[in-house]
């Protein structure tokens, strides 16, 4: 299947893997260099990711370790959706980590670089694997680094903040481990194509248990409604980079859980329906709550948050439409909100404030930054022609096609959310363009700032002027995502 | 040889209209005198008053001050070109009774400009009251238009006129159009802003309001203009409700009946204040036009 | 057609309008204002003279000086004066303002009045009867008619004696000269 | 009683859970919390290893002869719960140094009292 | 091609002003001037030359298809002119504020998403250019800071909400038709069934209604429109509230066709009714409530509410007529709306108040900007020989066929208003005295001239001859399907009434001239200065020798109480109400870890209750 072994997917996981254990260890003969190695690390990964992008599309490529075939070993499914997530998990790791030169200086940076590719690593391994206990782990690896990661900044904040990430996410993770021993209990596997197979074979109670413990284990880490306290304070509290990294790719990660075992598992069943609810609920209590903030980071936390509800929301509709339009708003939200986390990183390190008031007149004082949150904030909102526009246009278009009184009534809602979250976002761009400046001085933002911010800004452009750039991409990776059998059938080959 | 004649026409017309208006006039101060039991001014009185105006030498206030006057002025020809004198109404086809409701706004905005342009605050308060009676007159009067052209179905005033020539007077053709003609009478002196609503010329209050800074040939204007305001007025009235006449005697006769009917209420009435000419307005005139719009509407 | 022909021939309508068209502004600086309503109103009716009030000096052409003037009301009136159009008329009303009449002796009565504005006639009395005002009226007809109510003539050659002496009892007047002073060198 | 008798291991399991979870959620002591994950983790293992436990069974070792492999304990959940283990102990002892700092920071290790977060 | 090609330079030229007024002032104005002339130019060009184009790439699986038709050409050639020459005026205006490279880049940008409303084929396109306009639109509102901040987000909350609910609407057509194609749409409207139709509407009102301010949802629009930079402001109010004019067109004539439009309704509530009472409404609540207002620009918009409600009106008469009168009215109040609040610029650029109480006897100061203003409140009372007159014409004419009697009763008593506050605005700005501190101001500059004088000579030209335009609006209507009038250059020809300019035209000329003759050859008059004015012998005092404040006293203490914007009361109570519960929403959030716990282990509890329950 795989033809050279620089074109082996398994590398997207090891190469960053390895890395991370060489970090301290380059640490130790010069620390100048640590900082450079997640560059590389996920330079690579979005090369080789890129590169299998067009293979993926055709036919999925199954890697099993070690020789086995599949129910008997781990392996390995890169399909599109894998890759799709692999491509953004290593585009925002890179721009976040070149950002993260001249951002993070204080502190143990080599530990920082370590645990961030360790979080990378964790995330593309959840995507990119086939089996359920392996999820685990790299889902625990992704966690814990994120829990060290959050503390990172030290200070009060930062501490407590993570405290209480770490009893809830570890709770979560209790509850995938639980789950996984129901299910390892009533099929004698971990392979998911395995149980999937011979899921409808059972019909126990203990499979609906274990698939309330998985929705409710990843939920905490995909911020559905009330499972979600933790984000507003982890969010807010981490440095930038990792609001960033959370933001933009940590949750969706355990939306992708959710979804891949809901799926590949159990199949589509009426817990969607309850989902669309629930993330509909997650939206509105997530924009309300924004609504009144006066923290610019908390304000986007609970963004995230909002922006959750409306991911699962859409993959929950149940359709390939859906889906396609869900994978859509996740790569809007990833774009735009790492693209919001690092211009308010750079803000509130100048200003030395989250204050929504220590931003007046921030467009004057820093324009390119402000452009470019002004861009993230337009696309969050929907507005053309930015990416935000089609992807929620995708998402209605796909809920309304469903002809169905309640979806009507979840999207009549959804535009609800949408129009507080216009206001309060509306209120920020006048606060950075039309309240008068405390002071006059300019900033002058490093170019190494600068850079991963504008790449985010006209990615988020250019696909929003011309989003056929993705749509092929998506549709494929909806009906991939969601066809159980094909999932089956291309993991036992034939 | 038409066209010669339409020519004619149109230059008679306002000729007439100055005579009708002047003489009525001086009638009117006459009247006014004997009801007072005065002996009162000859019946030239007018015209000699306005020769006067022509010979002295007013003043000015600059460019607005001249061109208001003059478009006031205008405004009230052409109007009177509008309304039927014995059926002669050189332009009334150029678009019916909305163009000379519209036409009706040009001699108040002239006289408006230009008083405004003096700078005296007694002006600006002469028009502003003149504004708001005009908006109290409207409502009522517009009610009485709307009346009368959906009965006869028809925007234009000649053929309203003809329609009562062939058969009756509308005042007594039909309840409804009765009470909008008592209506139209109600608020007739308030049209041509007479005695129990001169409050917009008050000299006592307000220096004679609008006119305080004008002189000389200013007034003399002015007072044409009063007349042929007076006898547009009262020819709309005579042609909406009275039934017009073909003959000229006739026709001059109703306006001469309509006008001493009105002179009475006229001098025996002291002057309203604003609110309570609005009130008035608002009040009896309105509803009874009301009521005649909608019971035609439902007829 | 020569304009100053045309002016010729309307001298006799106009002088007519003159005439019988006094429009009157009264100015009450004193008692002399009780005379007036009768004159004006049902009573007498001066109104069949073509005598009738009006309120602004823009449009008058008659200025009844009722009463006497003090130093104060002097302003007002030559302020008024000069306001009014140029055919003009000032009648001095009662004994006050031709010689002070009983204010003879105070410091603050204008006695001549005529040295600060021109005056076309006076009606002596105190109070004149209305039926004296009349009689002021068909007097200032005739001098209408033989040409000799030319007050306002007089105040335009001799503006800048008028000017002093206003200025000589006033002080500075705030308004501009109404006709332009030669500077003498 | 014999229903007792054949379930104890997973009322044990269980229950062991069920303490942890009243623990984390009623403790106002932050150490007391952490123990209580210590007990849900703790109990979820005893979970796994009863699923994959056999009465009187038998190591699964196939080079050795004479073990029949149908008696023989799955060796998966015993791996899984190797794992679990070690995960357990990362976080564990994260959770520990991070109520250090905490106390540290707000010299009091009660919860209700740890509020700087909210809304 | 020519139509994707000025929508490019429209959205490049301003991307290009910017960036060339960080190099040089000048050349920023150069380039704003050059491109917005340039885009009337092709628009010019364009004329006749009615197409279809599909762009060479979709929008997800949507095609985008550019047409132009007689409408939208009338709507591009207006909001092309009117911004060209706001822009013109912004180069006196503009001078010395700080943020000019937005301001111009913004100024492009609305004029360009406006022209792309107007181009937009599909519905999908339309509602892309019109959230571009929104959000554009917002930014240059907001730019004056103070109390635009807060107009600029009563502006955007309620437009978020109306294209929301546009949006819920064209994604439902989409799946209705199975395409957005406006023609496509406009050929299959029988497959709809009207109940369907009626929903749209309504979903649709919301969304056009909300930028054409249609009476409930107006509230925003006096805020922004006094708030926003006066050049924009005339922008503001002389097109972009005709964005939602023509939205309404586009589905009532072209899409639904008329015919059914005026079956469409809820029982006996037809939609038409519903509309024409909304119009009526707007024409005469705020109509009266402008008289009210002390701030010039406050005064202009309230009066926008009211002349958006004749338009209105007009159109949802449904018969030639009615829309030929409407869209000529959406003519006319461009220019005069756009030439009053460019008048008012002028006023407030030299004198640095726009408080009609502060103001006065500026036609001293500057006679072309009153000149300007003495046209553009001609227009908008409608005197003869103005277009403001032709339009309310024909809409009163309309009315009176359709024999709504009550409908002409309030629009007629809304014009007497319209009069009172024309003239209210008139005076206090440049009648009466000069106050003393703007004795030495200089006259007007002259690129705030050449708009203003451009503007009053098309209200005055397009009054004289109004068959030009007229004859225009007629081929839209008759390509409708409504019924064709006998237009000509003068005005229109039927049976029960004729519109006739030339013999009123020629009749005030006649009239002017003789009146003038008597006036000029009546002895010369002697010209005064101010201060030689009748204040009861005494000299005119320096100051406050004016009739401005509560111009209308008598009226005011007559109506005020009843003059509430009860809407707007209303709204800021919902919103008042949504900010308390967010509030309180967020208090879930306790802080405490333990509660959170709870809401997991709840959260589980629950979804096992759900399965239990089935």
């Amino acid at each position: 299947m795989v033809s050279t072994v620089w074109q082996n997917p398994v590398l997207l996981i090891v190469v960053p893997l390895g890395l991370a254990f060489f970090t301290p260890i380059i640490g130790l003969i010069r620390k100048e260099l640590v900082k450079y190695i997640p560059i590389l690390g996920m330079l690579f990964n979005l090369t080789l990711s890129l590169f299998l992008l067009p293979k993926v599309l055709d036919n999925p490529i199954i890697v099993s370790l070690s020789g086995w075939k599949p129910p008997f070993a781990i392996n390995l499914f890169v399909g599109p959706v894998g890759i799709l997530f692999s491509i953004l998990i290593s585009l925002v790791g890179l721009l976040t980590a070149i950002y993260g030169i001249n951002y993070i200086k204080k502190g143990a940076v080599e530990k920082y670089h370590m645990l961030f590719l360790l979080l990378l690593t964790g995330a593309t391994g959840i995507v990119l694997t086939g089996d359920i206990f392996n999820l685990f782990v790299f889902f625990e690896i992704l966690c814990i680094s994120s829990y060290a990661l959050v503390a990172y900044n030290q200070d009060k904040n930062g501490i407590e903040a993570a405290t209480k990430y770490l009893i809830q996410g570890s709770l979560g993770s209790a509850f995938i481990l639980l789950g996984i021993g129901f299910l390892y209990g009533l099929f004698g596997t971990l392979n998911m194509a395995d149980i999937a197979r011979n899921i409808t074979t059972v019909d126990s109670p203990a499979l609906f248990i274990a698939m309330a413990l998985f929705i409710t284990g990843f939920g905490v880490e995909a911020a559905i409604f009330p499972l979600n306290a933790w984000l507003p304070d982890a969010h807010s509290s981490a440095p930038s980079t990792i609001s960033a990294i959370l933001s933009g790719i940590a949750i969706h990660i355990g939306i992708y859980a959710i979804f891949r075992v809901l799926y590949t598992l159990f199949g589509f069943n009426s817990i969607f329906t309850v989902l669309a609810v629930i993330g509909i609920v997650t939206l509105l209590i997530g924009e309300m709550s924004a609504f009144r903030q006066e923290n610019i980071k908390r304000v986007l936390a609970y963004s995230s948050m909002g922006q959750m509800g409306l991911i699962i929301f859409a993959l929950s509709i149940g359709t390939v439409d859906g889906i396609s339009g869900g994978l859509f708003q996740i790569i809007t939200h990833t774009l735009s909100k790492s693209l919001l986390f690092l211009c308010v990183g750079y803000m509130v390190y100048s200003t030395n404030s989250m204050e929504l008031s220590s931003l007046n007149g921030l467009g004057k004082r820093m324009p390119l930054i402000s452009l470019l949150f002004t861009i993230g904030v337009f696309s969050l909102i929907g507005l053309p022609p930015f990416i935000g526009f089609p992807s929620k246009l995708s998402i209605i278009l796909a809920g309304l096609k469903t002809g169905e009184t309640l979806f009507l009534i979840l999207i009549v809602l959804m535009l609800l959310a949408t129009v507080i979250e216009g206001v309060y976002f509306f209120r920020i761009i006048q606060i950075l363009y039309f309240k008068e400046p405390d002071k006059e001085e300019r900033f002058k933002t490093p170019f190494t700032l600068l850079f991963p911010v504008i790449i985010l800004g006209l990615l988020i452009v250019a696909i929003g002027i011309y989003p056929g750039l993705l749509q092929e991409i998506l549709d494929r990776s909806a009906e991939i995502f969601w066809d159980k059998l094909s999932y089956i059938k291309i993991v036992f080959g034939g | 040889m038409i066209m010669i004649i339409e020519v004619v026409k149109i230059i008679v017309l306002p000729l007439i209209a100055l005579i009708i208006g002047i003489f009525l006039m001086g009638l009117a101060r006459m009247i006014t005198a004997r009801i007072h039991w005065r002996y009162g001014p000859p019946i030239t009185q007018p015209l000699i008053d306005m020769v006067k105006f022509f010979d002295q030498r007013g003043i000015s206030h600059g460019f607005i001050f001249d061109f208001g006057i003059i478009l006031s002025l205008a405004g009230s020809i052409v109007l009177v070109l509008f309304i039927p004198f014995c059926k002669i109404a050189p332009l009334s086809n150029s678009g019916g009774l909305l163009v000379i409701l519209y036409l009706m706004l040009i001699t108040p905005l002239g006289i408006a400009l230009s008083s405004g342009a003096s700078g005296n605050p007694n002006a600006s308060i002469g028009i502003s009251r003149k504004f708001m009676l005009a908006l109290g007159y409207e409502v009522p009067f517009i009610l009485i238009i709307l009346t009368i052209m959906k009965s006869y179905n028809s925007l234009s005033l000649i053929d309203i006129v003809n329609v009562q020539q062939a058969g009756t007077w509308s005042i007594i053709s039909s309840l409804p159009l009765f009470l909008t003609g008592v209506a139209y009478f109600l608020i007739l002196p308030a049209i041509l802003g007479v005695r129990p609503f001169d409050m917009t010329t008050a000299p006592q209050e307000i220096s004679s309001g609008p006119k305080v800074e004008y002189s000389g040939k200013y007034l003399a204007l002015l007072s044409i203009e009063h007349a042929l305001t007076l006898y547009i007025g009262l020819t709309l009235f005579v042609n909406l409700f009275l039934g017009g006449s073909a003959n000229f005697i006739l026709f001059f006769i109703k306006i001469l009946i309509v006008f001493i009917i009105g002179l009475f209420i006229n001098a025996v009435f002291p002057r309203f204040r604003i609110e309570q000419a609005l009130k008035y307005l608002w009040g009896i005139p309105t509803l009874l036009a009301l009521a005649g719009l909608i019971l035609t509407m439902i007829i | 057609m020569d304009r100053n022909k045309i002016s010729k021939w309307l001298k006799g309508p106009a002088k007519m309008g003159h005439k019988y068209s006094l429009s009157a502004i009264y100015f009450c600086t004193g008692c002399g204002i009780i005379e007036v309503p009768p004159v004006i109103t049902a009573r007498w009716d001066a109104e069949r003279f073509g005598v009738i009030p009006v309120a602004s000096p823009r449009q008058a052409n008659l200025f009844l000086i009722t009463g006497y003037v003090s130093l104060k009301t002097l302003k007002a009136i030559i302020r008024t004066y000069e306001q009014m159009p140029d055919p003009k008329y000032v009648v001095g009303f009662g004994s006050c303002p031709i010689n002070g009449g009983m204010y003879w002796d105070s410091y603050n009565t204008i006695k001549h009045l005529d040295k600060y504005i021109p005056v076309d006639g006076w009606i002596a009395g105190c109070m004149p009867r209305p039926e004296a005002i009349f009689i002021g009226v068909t007097h200032l007809w005739t001098l209408i008619d033989k040409d000799m109510a030319k007050g306002y003539v007089k105040y335009r050659e001799k503006y800048e004696s008028y000017r002093k002496n206003q200025e000589q009892i006033l002080g500075k007047l705030e308004w501009k000269p109404l006709y332009p002073i030669r500077r003498r060198k | 009683m014999d229903f007792l008798y054949h379930n104890i291991h997973f009322i044990g399991a269980f229950g062991l859970m069920f303490i942890g979870l009243y623990m984390i959620a009623v403790k106002k002591n932050l150490i007391k919390k952490i123990i209580g994950l210590g007990f849900v983790e703790t109990g979820i293992n005893l979970f796994l290893i009863i699923i994959g436990y056999i009465k009187n069974g038998t190591a699964p070792i196939f080079s050795k002869a004479g073990l029949d492999p149908a008696r023989m304990v799955d060796p998966v959940p015993q791996a899984l719960v190797l794992t679990a283990i070690v995960i357990n102990v990362a976080i564990l002892a994260l959770a520990l140094g991070l109520a250090i700092r905490l106390y540290g920071h707000y010299k009091t290790l009660n919860v209700e009292k740890i509020r700087g977060l909210k809304w | 091609m020519t139509l994707q090609l000025i929508l490019l330079i429209g959205f490049c030229g301003a991307i290009i002003t910017y960036f060339a007024g960080k190099i040089l002032p000048v050349l920023r104005e150069i380039f704003a001037v050059a491109i917005s002339l340039l885009l009337v130019g092709m628009i010019v060009y364009a004329y006749g030359r009615y197409s279809q184009e599909i762009a060479q790439f979709g929008f997800l699986n949507f095609k985008i298809v550019f047409t132009l038709n007689r409408l939208s050409w009338l709507f591009a050639i207006i909001i092309s002119s009117l911004s060209a020459l706001s822009i013109i005026f912004s180069l006196s205006y503009m001078k010395g504020k700080e943020r000019q490279d937005f301001f111009y880049m913004m100024m492009l940008f609305v004029s360009t998403s406006m022209l792309g409303i107007v181009f937009s084929g599909t519905f999908l396109q339309l509602f892309i250019f019109w959230e571009i306009m929104s959000w554009s639109t917002f930014l240059l509102i907001s730019y004056s800071k103070g109390k635009a901040v807060k107009a600029g987000l009563k502006y955007i909350t309620m437009s978020i909400i109306g294209s929301m609910a546009m949006l819920v609407a064209v994604i439902s057509l989409y799946l209705k038709f199975g395409t957005l194609e406006i023609s496509v749409i406009s050929q299959n409207i029988d497959i709809a069934s009207l109940r369907y139709l009626s929903c749209i509407f309504g979903l649709l009102f919301l969304g056009f209604g909300v930028k054409a301010a249609v009476v409930p949802l107006h509230t925003w629009l006096p805020d922004a429109h006094s708030e926003a930079p006066s050049p924009f402001s005339a922008i503001l109010s002389g097109i972009l509230i005709k964005m939602g004019i023509y939205g309404f067109i586009l589905m009532m004539y072209m899409v639904v066709g008329i015919k059914i439009f005026m079956t469409l309704g809820v029982g006996w509530m037809k939609f038409h009714y519903v509309f024409a009472w909304l119009g009526v409404i707007s024409i005469l609540i705020p109509s009266f409530i402008a008289i009210l207002q002390n701030d010039a620009k406050r005064l202009l918009a309230w009066s926008s509410v009211g002349q958006i409600g004749y338009i209105i009106v007009g159109i949802s008469m449904g018969t030639g007529l009615g829309f030929l009168g409407g869209t000529f009215h959406i003519f006319s109040h461009a220019v005069f709306k756009g030439l009053l609040f460019l008048t008012i610029a002028s006023v407030e650029y030299r004198t640095r108040t726009r408080d009609l109480d502060q103001l006065g006897g500026l036609i001293k100061k500057m006679p072309i900007t009153f000149l300007g203003g003495l046209i553009g409140v001609m227009g908008l009372i409608g005197i003869p020989l103005t277009n403001g007159f032709i339009s309310k014409w024909l809409i009163y004419k309309s009315l009176f066929e359709s024999n709504r009697m009550f409908l002409l009763l309030f629009s007629l008593i809304g014009t007497w208003a319209a009069i009172l506050y024309g003239y209210k605005i008139l005076h206090n700005v440049f009648l009466g005295q000069l106050p003393e501190k703007y004795r030495n101001m200089k006259r007007e500059p002259v690129f705030m001239q050449i708009p203003i004088i451009i503007l009053s000579l098309t209200v005055i030209l397009s009054g004289i001859f109004p068959g030009i335009i007229l004859k225009l609006i007629n081929n839209i209507a008759f390509s409708f399907g409504l019924e064709s009038l006998n237009v000509n250059m003068w005005g229109v020809v039927s049976e029960t009434g004729t519109l006739n300019i030339r013999n009123i035209f020629f009749g005030i000329l006649a009239a002017i001239a003789l009146v003038s003759i008597i006036f000029y050859s009546a002895k010369r008059s002697w010209k005064v200065s101010q201060d030689d004015n009748y204040a009861a012998g005494a000299f005119v005092p320096v100051e406050k020798y004016n009739y401005t404040v509560e111009f209308y006293a008598p009226l005011y203490k007559m109506i005020r109480k009843y003059l509430k914007d009860v809407i707007d009361i209303f709204y800021c109570w919902i919103a008042g109400l949504v900010d308390a519960l967010c509030n309180g929403i967020r208090k879930i959030y306790t802080g405490d870890i333990g509660t959170y716990v709870g809401y997991i282990l709840f959260f589980l509890a629950f979804l096992i209750i759900i399965y239990l329950r089935g």
